[in-house]
């Protein structure tokens, strides 16, 4: 994988697109093919919907409720469906289907990029990377609010790889730089073909994150190598509930659980996989009432070792994306970056012990 | 194989849940079915004398209730608790707050002994119950799931995750995000968050989630502005008998 | 972007296969043996597990309790506890069930050869060791001493009664039982599986111990072990965890950075040392 | 007739809402008793109202009776909004107007074809019939069916509905939505009640010719067929503001029942469809007025028997005012409105709404933290209590030639005829005894 970095930034096409060429190009992308995109969801959420209308597209949008995930790991997915009589099945056919998705920022392609990884590690996982095949991004710059903290996890604003084409907003008006990324990306300008190259090259605009980890992020991994029997870890269960939304919105869990359900007919029925998260009490309890994490501070500690720690010794990642969601809809208020940032004040001190 | 012979039994509450049985007009003859209804005060004049599976609808609230659900305990083999009322004691238990005496002589007077009634108490406090059918009105696709699973011969699954987790799933707009309160966190799912889902906020009618941190959740309340009291008064309309038997709170 | 061209698999779909045989062993156990359509092998190692499901009654993982130097078909020890157990109870000779695997690491039992074998099985336990146990006295000349440890709670729970008396009768196998709570007609030991420790006179540094039984055992069988000065290079554990899909992917049985369906069932116990929620 | 002696209790009565008894006990030809005991333990949810905020009252209330779920919820949100003086939109009212005609078409048809028509085919229950008269249970059902769905659309469910609180609803239907309601209702709504209508027709001739006259009581207004909204009206005196409504009801207690007893200008008055029908007749649709032609029905009429016939009466009604009150809501078209819930005062609210067993009022008191103080609930149910007690008086001296198994059928047949709502009724505060 090569990083797009500023410097090679200097080096892509660009092309300036105002909003009305962008009302264009987005109802262009959808006679090609589906274009997913960000759009109002309730009074003040915002989610990735399949666009009907260009205009139902909303660009300036903090995050999504649910992240981009659930369009290769469905919330609620059924895997086979069967006949208790004659004892045979049929698997879910599940078809690789031609997507755009329009509007995205970058963490949330890193998101994806760490469930590549998890489903086709060990065992690859065709539900997963069927649903993943065809899919193009085009990537769109964001205003950090206080809970984003990407920046911290290594993906800064100017991370752009992986997309065909991002939009970076220049203006306080709704106007974009469009830099081409890939050859993907220059072919759907060019067959587009309503906007002018740009050719005093900009940079991509550097963003303000307010919510910041104290430490850089390659030395995360080696805060969790000694702070497992931290006191933190009891501090933040004092107030958590257990509820699960910080595991069930997580761009990068992708846990599950299995049930069967029979039809009213007593005949037919269906094996259906639902998002499931570590941070309930039932994840890891066995026959004969055994629950091996009961207490809520081993639930977090799992979680947030999930994401700094547990997968990221194999593939070398941060399995945390920076979005904020975990800690934007805890109802409790418990923020990621507020324990990362008490485990290192733990270790730092440790470390000063030492 | 014989069909099941099924019963309905009803006890103290709205018979919201009963009626809610009644409104599955699409599966209803599905279900018939699959069982023999043999016994069901609302909707027919039939009695049986034993049953292979018993829903009990309604708290336990007065001395004659205790006895009747005994004998119904006697005579059938699964015995299933329907709807928050009968699993805790639901809405009816608020009364249990205050001292018995206290309720009745405000109702009664000094004829109070006219009219015994006892704290509005969940089945499982008088007689062995198998399966639980949460609720207020009873969760519908719970329900239907539960009587499938038992028709089948097939252990139900026990919902024992947050509402949250629904809402989630659904990819509902947190109400706590418009500004509301909501006990979707510590209460337990199985409802499909249909409130969160219709815009109001979860009040907690299928009772908390086991293994609850009783202080984080008045802390979460007190941080949407609830004063302890009110946080406990909230927690409680559906739950007076579990969250006061199991839990201190905050005191 | 990083490619997705890696050769992709349906991982969920199960494998409908025949039961040839239920033999009641207890109150609570009964014993499958299996066929695997058109006679295929399942391939399986000592200590590997398969995930068995029955449409509308769910899935669950299974130790595969006979030794591959058996027979074509294989066999499985179900404990009653819930919804498809129960359900697989009710199951007779000629119905199908879904099996998907085998999936997990089973025994290094390379690293068996030659040496002593001691065998800790608590309660259901001796099923999953029971493979290996049959795959040991299979190939009786590559190992030397070969002990059996066997505890259950009560007379009654006591599993594989035919086999037991087979090892009992044969000079080549050292085997020993130990009952919680004894009834009129026991007369044999009586206390949990670690009394039955002390008294083996061993060869610590060439005994091979293999542990599997219910999870508050392995601290108490540990301690002991260690009471003996076994190194701990020289044991092996079994894990139960709850498991969802058998592959690595659901996260259920995650121990830290470790899936029992993959790295485990059975761990060298050194690596269990690493892994804080192990025991 | 010559003193014969008769006893009759009838142990939870079936087929009704709630636990009851009937009792009658007559000896040498002297009726000693003829009375509907309700045995139903009591609730206090007044008591529980006490302290709760504005918000929690129509939840609470709600579970008062799960048949009347929004019946209650609507009476109550309308008190609320008395008592803190809250305005609600014209789309609110409408949308509230299409819940109120969604409860009482499902409970009518519950009432009319599930539990009362078994006895005029001489069944126990419906579920023999689906044997026998399978076509008219599945419209019984699709029917059913569909009056759920209005409440499951506009308020997220149809026992104890969750999106309408005080000031209007926390989610709106879409217009597509209420469109491909209105499809429903005029195409396969009208005609499973039309089918309906026709096989209540064959059987009404088994329905007993009772006749007693008494006074009857419901909402009514001069624009609409009284159910959401309008004054009380009483067939003896007319016309009455809802505030006045403790001396309409003058509730006492009997010794024989857990739930008060009402009376007005006679021993006892009748509420539910009869009344209404009685009252607001004339303000039917042209269909609902051809249906009760069919059915026989007149008003006055003051045969209680006739009960389930005024009620499939008002299904059609209900089905064509749902239809008109989707068109106006979708011709202004649907405006996104959150629940205006600004007090503008703190003080009393009484207010009155039909449920399908007939008029219902609530009364709270607010204090200036918005928090209830005091409550009272006037159920139908209990109003009817005495008026049925009175028919009974009645009737069994009328009949008592008739074999007791006969007496005991037509007396339960009475009872259910007023569908009554036994754990509705179960619901005071504060009770004095009457000697
Ligand atoms: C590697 C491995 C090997 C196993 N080998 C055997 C064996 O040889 N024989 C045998 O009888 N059992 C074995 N088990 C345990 C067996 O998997 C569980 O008893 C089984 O999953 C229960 O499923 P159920 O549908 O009957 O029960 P359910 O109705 O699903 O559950 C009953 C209870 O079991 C819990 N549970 C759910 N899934 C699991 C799980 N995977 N493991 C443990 N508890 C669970 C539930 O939380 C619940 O409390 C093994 C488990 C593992 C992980
Ligand atoms: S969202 Fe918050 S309260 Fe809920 S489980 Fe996560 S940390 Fe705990
Ligand atoms: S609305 Fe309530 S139940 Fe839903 S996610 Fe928010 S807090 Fe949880
Ligand atoms: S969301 Fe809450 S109040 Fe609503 S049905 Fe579910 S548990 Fe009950």
């Amino acid at each position: 994988m090569n990083d797009v970095t500023n410097s090679k930034l200097k080096k892509l096409k660009q092309y300036a697109f105002d909003k009305d060429s962008t009302l264009k190009f987005i109802e262009f992308l959808m006679q090609k093919t589906e274009v997913i995109a960000p759009q109002n969801k309730g009074q003040a959420s915002y989610s990735y919907e399949i666009v009907k209308d260009a205009k139902d597209v909303v660009l300036d949008y903090p995050r999504t409720i649910q992240p981009l995930k659930k369009f290769f790991l469905p919330p609620v997915e059924d895997l086979l469906a069967f006949d208790l009589n004659a004892n045979t099945y049929q698997e879910e056919k599940i078809e690789a289907k031609d997507k755009i998705f329009f509007g995205i920022h970058n963490y949330e392609l890193e998101g994806i990029k760490r469930l590549d990884y998890s489903f086709k590690k060990g065992n690859p996982e065709s539900n997963y990377l069927t649903r993943r095949e065809k899919s193009m991004f085009i990537g769109i710059s964001y205003e950090p609010d206080s809970y984003h903290f990407s920046e911290s996890v290594g993906i800064p604003a100017d991370k752009i790889d992986g997309f065909c084409l991002f939009f970076d907003k220049i203006s306080n008006k709704s106007d974009y730089m469009v830099f081409v990324v890939d050859e993907n990306g220059q072919k759907l300008i060019d067959s587009f073909g309503k906007v002018n190259e740009v050719k005093s090259k900009a940079e991509i605009t550097a963003k303000k994150f307010q919510n910041k980890v104290k430490l850089h992020y390659n030395r995360i991994p080696q805060v969790f190598d000694h702070v497992y029997k931290s006191k933190v870890w009891d501090k933040v269960a004092e107030r958590c509930v257990g509820c699960g939304t910080c595991n069930l919105l997580c761009a990068t869990c992708y846990c599950f659980d299995v049930r069967d359900e029979i039809e009213i007919n007593a005949k037919d029925g269906k094996r259906t996989r639902f998002w499931d998260g570590c941070m309930l009490n039932t994840f890891a309890e066995v026959a004969g009432g055994e629950n091996f994490r009961e207490k809520l501070n081993q639930r977090t500690r799992h979680r947030l070792y999930r994401k700094f720690k547990y997968i990221t010794d194999h593939s070398g990642e941060l399995h945390c994306i920076g979005c904020g969601r975990c800690s934007k809809y805890c109802p409790a208020d418990i923020s990621i970056v507020e324990i990362i940032n008490s485990l290192i004040d733990d270790y730092t001190t440790q470390q000063k012990k030492n | 194989m014989s069909k099941p012979k099924v019963a309905f039994f009803d006890f103290t509450g709205c018979e919201g849940c009963q009626l809610n049985k009644l409104n599955f007009e699409n599966e209803l003859l599905d279900l018939l079915e699959l069982v023999d209804i043999v016994e069901f005060r609302e909707a027919m004049d039939d009695k049986a004398e034993e049953y292979d599976i018993a829903f009990i609808e309604g708290s336990i609230s007065s001395p004659s209730c205790v006895e009747r659900i005994h004998d119904i305990r006697r005579r059938s083999k699964i015995l299933v608790a329907l709807g928050q009322c009968a699993v805790s004691g639901g809405i009816n238990a608020i009364k249990n707050l205050h001292p018995m005496d206290e309720v009745q002589e405000t109702v009664y007077g000094k004829d109070k002994y006219l009219f015994p009634s006892i704290p509005a108490q969940p089945v499982s406090a008088i007689v062995k119950v198998d399966y639980e059918v949460r609720g207020c009105p009873m969760s519908a696709p719970e329900y239907l799931h539960v009587f499938k699973s038992l028709v089948l011969g097939r252990k139900p699954e026990v919902i024992d995750h947050s509402v949250c987790v629904e809402c989630k799933l659904r990819e509902n707009e947190c109400v706590l995000d418009k500004g509301m309160f909501c006990l979707g966190p510590i209460t337990r799912g199985g409802c499909g968050a249909i409130c969160p889902t219709n815009g109001q906020y979860c009040i907690g009618c299928r009772g908390p989630v086991s293994n609850i941190n009783k202080n984080g959740a008045v802390e979460m309340l007190k941080k949407h502005g609830f004063s302890v009291n009110e946080a406990l008064k909230r927690m409680k309309m559906f739950s007076a008998n579990e969250l006061d038997k199991k839990i201190e709170w905050g005191r | 972007m990083e490619t997705l061209n890696v050769e992709k698999k349906n991982l969920y779909n199960p494998v409908i296969s025949e039961i040839l045989k239920v033999e009641s062993l207890t109150a609570t156990e009964k014993r499958f043996e299996i066929a695997l359509p058109k006679s295929a092998m399942l391939n399986h190692k000592p200590g590997q597990f398969v995930e068995v499901s029955i449409f509308g009654f769910g899935e669950a993982p299974i130790s595969i309790c006979s030794s591959p130097t058996r027979t074509p078909t294989f066999e499985l020890t179900v404990r009653k506890t819930g919804r498809l157990t129960d359900k697989m109870h009710e199951l007779k000779a000629g119905n199908a069930l879904g099996i998907r695997g085998p999936f997990g690491n089973g025994f290094d039992i390379e690293k068996f050869k030659g040496k002593d074998i001691l065998y800790v099985a608590g309660g259901i336990g001796l099923a999953p060791l029971k493979s290996l146990i049959d795959y040991t006295i299979d190939k009786r000349n590559d190992f030397k001493r070969i002990i059996i440890l066997y505890g259950t709670k009560n007379p009654a729970e006591i599993l594989f009664p035919k086999e037991i008396e087979e090892w009992k009768k044969r000079s080549d196998i050292e085997f020993y039982i130990t009952v919680d709570r004894p009834d009129d007609k026991w007369k044999g030991n009586v206390g949990v599986i670690t009394t039955l420790i002390p008294p083996l006179e061993l060869d610590v540094e060439n005994t091979i111990v293999s542990v599997v039984g219910p999870p508050i055992m392995y601290k108490f069988v540990i301690m002991s072990l260690k009471g003996k000065r076994i190194p701990d290079e020289n044991i092996y554990l079994s894990l139960e965890r709850r498991m969802k899909c058998g592959v690595g992917k659901c996260g259920h049985c995650q121990i830290n950075g470790s899936y029992v369906c993959q790295e485990g069932p059975v761990y060298h116990y050194p690596r269990c040392k690493e892994l804080e929620e192990a025991i | 007739m010559m003193g014969k002696d008769l006893q009759i209790n009838v142990h939870h009565v079936t087929r009704v809402e709630g636990h009851g008894n009937i009792v009658v006990d007559m000896k040498s030809g002297k009726l000693l008793k003829a009375q509907l005991d309700i045995v139903e333990p009591p609730r206090f949810f007044e008591a529980m109202l006490k302290g709760r905020n504005f918000i929690e009252a129509a939840i609470i209330t709600s579970r008062i009776c799960g048949i009347c779920s929004l019946g209650h919820q609507m009476t109550s949100l309308k008190a609320t909004e008395a008592a803190l003086g809250l305005e609600i939109s014209e789309q609110t009212k409408r949308l509230r107007k299409i819940l109120v005609n969604g409860s009482t078409f499902q409970s009518n048809v519950l009432h009319a074809l599930f539990l009362a028509t078994p006895d005029l085919l001489n069944v126990g229950s419906v579920f023999p019939l689906v044997n026998t008269h399978k076509d008219v249970v599945l419209a019984a059902l699709r029917l059913k069916r569909l009056a759920n769905e209005i409440g499951e659309l506009v308020s997220g469910r149809a026992v104890h509905p969750i999106s309408c609180v005080p000031g209007g609803f926390t989610k709106l239907p879409t217009e597509k939505e209420l469109m491909d309601l209105k499809e429903k209702l005029l195409k396969q709504g009208l005609k499973d009640a039309q089918y309906a209508v026709d096989v209540l027709a064959s059987v009404a001739g088994n329905i007993p010719n009772f006749i007693r006259e008494t006074e009857y009581i419901s909402v009514y207004s001069d624009k609409e067929y009284g159910l959401y909204e309008g004054d009380v009206c009483s067939s003896d005196v007319g016309l009455l503001p809802v505030e006045k409504y403790l001396e309409i009801t003058n509730e006492f207690v009997v010794p024989h029942s857990t739930s008060k007893h009402a009376k007005f200008n006679r021993s006892s008055y009748q509420v539910g469809a009869m009344a209404r029908f009685n009252n607001s007749h004339k303000l039917l649709t042209d269909n609902a007025k051809k249906t009760a032609e069919k059915l026989g029905l007149k008003a006055p009429c003051h045969n209680p028997y006739m009960i389930s016939v005024a009620q499939m009466v008002e299904v059609v009604y209900c089905i064509e005012d749902t239809v008109a009150q989707i068109d106006a809501i979708l011709s202004a078209g649907i405006k996104q409105e959150n629940p205006n819930q600004e007090a503008t005062r703190y003080g009393r609210g009484i207010a009155t709404t039909e449920v399908p067993r007939g008029i219902l009022f609530h009364d709270y008191t607010y204090n200036r933290q918005g928090m209830i103080e005091a409550a009272n609930c006037v159920i139908p149910t209990g109003q009817n209590l005495q008026n049925i007690d009175d028919d009974m008086k009645k009737l069994v001296p009328e009949i008592i030639k008739e074999s007791k198994e006969d007496i005991t059928k037509k007396l339960e047949m009475l009872v259910r005829a007023y569908d009554p709502c036994i754990s509705c009724s179960v619901h005071m505060l504060d009770v004095e005894f009457v000697e």
